[in-house]
């Protein structure tokens, strides 16, 4: 109900298979802490679902820095997935998370198929979880070979293994340094994921023309922010038509107008990462703009929203 | 500890020099939870370019909701927000990360470099007005060039401590750098409060460790979110592993730290 | 000579293969028009070498309007490969362009191996043309098919034809939207390109909330641009590590301190797109910029900043 | 025909209404070549979002080295011109594209819709300047309300046109489209000129077309370059393939155009 009218609020309630969500707004991985770190700034209770920074079964230290530059309306990272791992985020960051009305989802990580089944066996015993988002891009990691979301079985072989490893609904996070989104796509709906996720970041690099070095110590660097919107709302909107499984937008959201770009397009939620660096509060903004929005446009769910974009 | 995100209207904005600049913000529950070495992370306008805040010291913070923040223009971000008219909004988050420990007893020394001068004004100041300044050494303060330096020093006088300056081209004070004027002093002090350029804090760090005397240092590194969320800003630490400079700093003891440059 | 100093200038000159060059700063195909649309703002005989617009066999009108949008720190663009046609071409435009001291590079497209052959066939009679630069991404054209240059044995294929049907020296220009950059560089060399040239624009798309309706007529659009930049970079490196033949950097560059991150990666020579539109003396400034480098590091080449990045 | 890229300082600035801007600038190469209906392509600031220059027509030019624009505030690009204070330097280049066919004999209307004002007086001035003001019928001027007219209306009354006005509220003038008001005066008019959004234009035109009088209209599309160059700039035309507003417009005979809106 609208205080002020009367008239009754609308539904922004969404479904990422069998997950549902108050509303279509979370926080991306990695860009949010494990959520305290934003508890002074950010009303928490008001998201759809927090994600958590990515896990892996031992604690990593990540990767020397510097870490991150900024770009032009971007920023690259190479964190190196930096982490407490497993155990700890169990005992020290999910109590504080356990709290919140808001659903966590654990993005996980690793660097075999059997460390990320052996991680989502692990979180099944966790109270407290409600889906497991599998990091299957990694450009940030010097692994010997290619990335597991750039090759369309080892992407299989990952979505399988978590899939029979847990009961907690599975989204799979895809890699956008591809040729063919949907074709990964197809492929990890089929090994069974219950929703993707898209886009991890774009695989970047800068030069510091001084020292004539990289300006990240890891060279690459994983581009992130506004400057990558374009990219991952063409490679949402192919993804969205390549598969039936729901589908959650990511890169550069920043306004509600973006958030809608992304439903439009086929996104049945979204994910704000680098915005809430340079505006905490971007995540609720955005909810309290769909809500505005909806009204503006007498819809009463954002559902209506969602692959609306006409095309012809 | 609480932290604030405040829309800071400008109501005062000194030139020091042609690119150095004080800009004093209304931003009350910054002024009022700020600690000395805290920082604040700053945006102006709506663009996306430059996209993250930048973070500075918190220069002064006083009773009237006011603070204030120095800083050189070095780039995008500060060219920005030395562009910023009076009254014109800046976003502010803080006040953040670990301050100076101001509980040790003792004679101390407050060093400062080039911008590094910033958060030690406020140091200053509260040290003071702990009832802290009885027989004090003095304040070490370090610049390019004169201009920099005449405001500042003024002030730290007037807080009640003596002031000796150092500048790399001799116009005023000693000519050179400003840590060889640490070696008469360091006998007498048990505490020294450094920041500036590291290559300026790694020497300090060393004498101090060198004289026995506890040393804090204030570092710098890229952050993008200054609330210890994207672990972007590390630091290698002396026992291994990284510190995370927005959290676990920006002051830290210089033991904590890797001086390996 | 300085005139000033009275100090030997720096040598900007660079060899693309059998094409030796003035200095290494080249206008990117399709924004800088066929030269004269610049010739009151930019000096043009100060540029290392100008790319026209692509040229098919027979003119195109393109993509319906919109054809444009700006993004954060870039734009998409559909052009749709709008040409005069390679006819028209030699008749109209060249002569213009043999009166610089400029060498003239010709972007050439085609739908079909043969049309590519036919083409590079055809320049082979103009005079005035210092060198080929084939775009095998054609991002924009609603073709069946996927682009040329996103399978590897079709951007051989292509590669051959031209190389075959032409003596004037070859430059591949190779897509982006790939998900290994270093194998269709080796693809392309072995197929016989004296040289190559990245990056084409990144597939990208934007939604108009208010109508629900792609923002481009033809949905998606090329993204160029700043913010493309840390892609551009990165790929250019990694090809760059995989070829022996040149590499032309292309992709957001828009300062001189743009150009020597892409030369320090590896690139021979750069290319200047997006940023002609917005700074129409982009690269007279990158050509001037590159001497006051040059000089502030007491290097007497421009050459000897090639590949110069230190990577431990 | 001669192009210029100039920095050019502010020179002046009005704000007509809370939206509405007019910036006057030292652009003197540009004022001495604009001829009416040319636009110039403009852009504040050095940051890169904006990245694009925006296009806008040429609404007065001086012999003293001025022009002016004439603009409302619809987003990033204008937003950041609206804020440009007296002497910064905007990045101008132009004067660009095809301008109206002034050597038409006869009696003329014309016709200005919002921001579509803009050029209209510029071609006003020029038409008077050649001795063309004899027993005019009068300009016909709509926008949305009272304030957006005010000010111009009276400018083009000072030039010796007279003037009729409409506005969507009824605050000032005929209460409705500007475009309802052509229907008395278009029996006696030899050339329409008209500027403002495309469907009052394409009613101008229809008009026009089945009176069977000349009309001119100046289009309006997303440009990246405004030289010609990028092909962005695209309007379908009427013998089928397209225009490129830039270089074949902005302004164009109304029976160029495609008007299926
Ligand atoms: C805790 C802390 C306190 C600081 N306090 C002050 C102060 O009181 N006065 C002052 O003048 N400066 C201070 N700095 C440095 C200040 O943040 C940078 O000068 C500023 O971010 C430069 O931004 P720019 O856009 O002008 O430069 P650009 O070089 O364009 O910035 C590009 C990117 O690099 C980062 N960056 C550039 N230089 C530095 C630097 N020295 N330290 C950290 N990040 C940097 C920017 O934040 C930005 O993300 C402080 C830095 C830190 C970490
Ligand atoms: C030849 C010509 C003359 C013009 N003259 C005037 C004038 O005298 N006064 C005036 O107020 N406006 C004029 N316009 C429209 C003006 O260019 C736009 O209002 C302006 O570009 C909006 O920029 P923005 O950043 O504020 O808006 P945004 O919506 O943020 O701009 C985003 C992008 O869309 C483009 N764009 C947005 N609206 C328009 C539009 N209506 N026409 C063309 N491109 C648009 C911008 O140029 C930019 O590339 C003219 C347009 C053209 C083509
Ligand atoms: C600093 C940083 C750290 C990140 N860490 C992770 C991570 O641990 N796991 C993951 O799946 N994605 C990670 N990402 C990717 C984001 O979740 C997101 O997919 C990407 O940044 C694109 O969205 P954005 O443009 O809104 O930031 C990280 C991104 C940034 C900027
Ligand atoms: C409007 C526009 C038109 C283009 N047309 C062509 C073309 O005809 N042939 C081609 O190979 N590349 C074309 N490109 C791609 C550019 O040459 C360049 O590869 C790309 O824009 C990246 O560089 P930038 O970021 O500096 O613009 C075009 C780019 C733009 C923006
Ligand atoms: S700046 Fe983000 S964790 Fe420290
Ligand atoms: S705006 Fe670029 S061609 Fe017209």
């Amino acid at each position: 109900m609208d205080p002020l009218t009367g008239a009754a609020s609308p539904d922004l309630r969404v479904d990422i298979g069998p997950l549902r969500l108050r509303n279509p707004v979370m926080t991306a991985s990695g860009t949010f802490g494990y959520g305290e770190e934003f508890a002074s700034l950010v009303n928490l209770n008001r998201l759809g679902a927090i994600i958590v920074k990515g896990i892996s079964l031992e604690p990593r230290r990540g990767n020397p820095p510097p870490r991150i530059i900024e770009t032009a309306c971007g920023m690259l990272n190479a964190i190196g997935l930096e982490n407490v791992g497993v155990d700890r985020f169990i005992t020290e960051k999910l109590p504080f998370l356990r709290r919140l009305e808001t659903p966590v989802i654990v993005n996980i990580l690793g660097d075999s198929i059997e460390e990320y089944s052996r991680l989502a066996d692990k979180l099944n015993y966790a109270r407290g979880i409600a889906a497991l988002e599998v990091n299957i891009s990694c450009p940030n990691v010097k692994k010997g070979g290619v990335a597991f979301g750039t090759v369309p079985e080892m992407a299989t072989a990952v979505t399988r293994s978590v899939r029979q490893a847990t009961g907690l609904p599975v989204i799979i996070k895809l890699s956008p340094n591809v040729t063919d989104i949907a074709l990964i796509a197809r492929a990890v709906e089929e090994a069974g994921a219950d929703a993707i996720s898209l886009i991890n970041t774009l695989l970047g690099m800068a030069v510091d023309i001084r020292t004539r070095r990289p300006r990240l110590a890891n060279i690459f660097g994983g581009l992130s922010g506004p400057a990558i919107k374009p990219v991952a709302l063409r490679m949402v909107w192919q993804a969205a038509r390549a598969v039936s499984i729901p589908v959650v937008g990511i890169g550069g959201i920043t306004t509600v107008e973006d958030a809608l770009e992304f439903l439009m397009a086929g996104a049945t939620a979204v994910q704000v990462g680098t915005a809430n660096f340079f505006r905490p509060t971007a995540t609720e903004e955005i909810v309290a703009g769909l809500e505005e929005f909806l009204r503006q446009e007498d819809l009463s769910s954002v559902r209506q929203l969602i692959g609306s974009l006409k095309t012809e | 500890m609480p932290e604030f995100q405040e829309k800071s209207p400008v109501r005062g904005r000194e030139q020091l020099t042609p690119d150095v600049c004080r800009l004093t913000l209304h931003a009350p529950k910054i002024a009022e939870h700020a600690r000395p070495g805290q920082f604040v992370m700053a945006r102006a306008g709506a663009t996306l370019d430059p996209l993250l805040r930048r973070p500075f010291s918190i220069h002064k913070a006083t009773g009237d909701g006011l603070i204030s923040i120095l800083f050189k223009v070095v780039g995008k971000g500060t060219r920005l927000l030395a562009a910023a008219a009076e009254s014109v909004e800046i976003d502010l988050i803080g006040p953040l990360g670990r301050g100076f420990d101001t509980t040790v007893a003792g004679p101390h020394c407050l060093i400062g470099g080039g911008m590094g001068i910033a958060p030690l004004y406020f140091l200053a100041e509260r040290l003071m007005r702990a009832g802290r300044q009885a027989s004090n050494p003095p304040v070490l303060l370090g610049a390019q060039t004169q201009a920099e330096l005449l405001l500042l020093a003024e002030e730290f006088t007037e807080l009640g401590y003596p002031v000796l300056t150092a500048t790399d081209d001799g116009t005023i004070g000693h000519h050179g750098f400003v840590t060889e004027l640490l070696d008469d002093i360091l006998p007498e002090v048990q505490q020294v409060y450094v920041c500036g350029p590291m290559p300026m804090m790694r020497t300090v760090a060393l004498k101090c460790r060198a004289a026995g005397t506890p040393c804090q240092v204030s570092l710098e590194t890229h952050m993008a979110c200054g609330l210890g969320a994207c672990l972007g800003c590390t630091y290698p630490a002396s026992g291994g592993g990284y510190l995370h400079v927005c959290k676990d700093g920006p002051v830290c003891s210089a033991e904590e730290v890797t001086w390996t440059l």
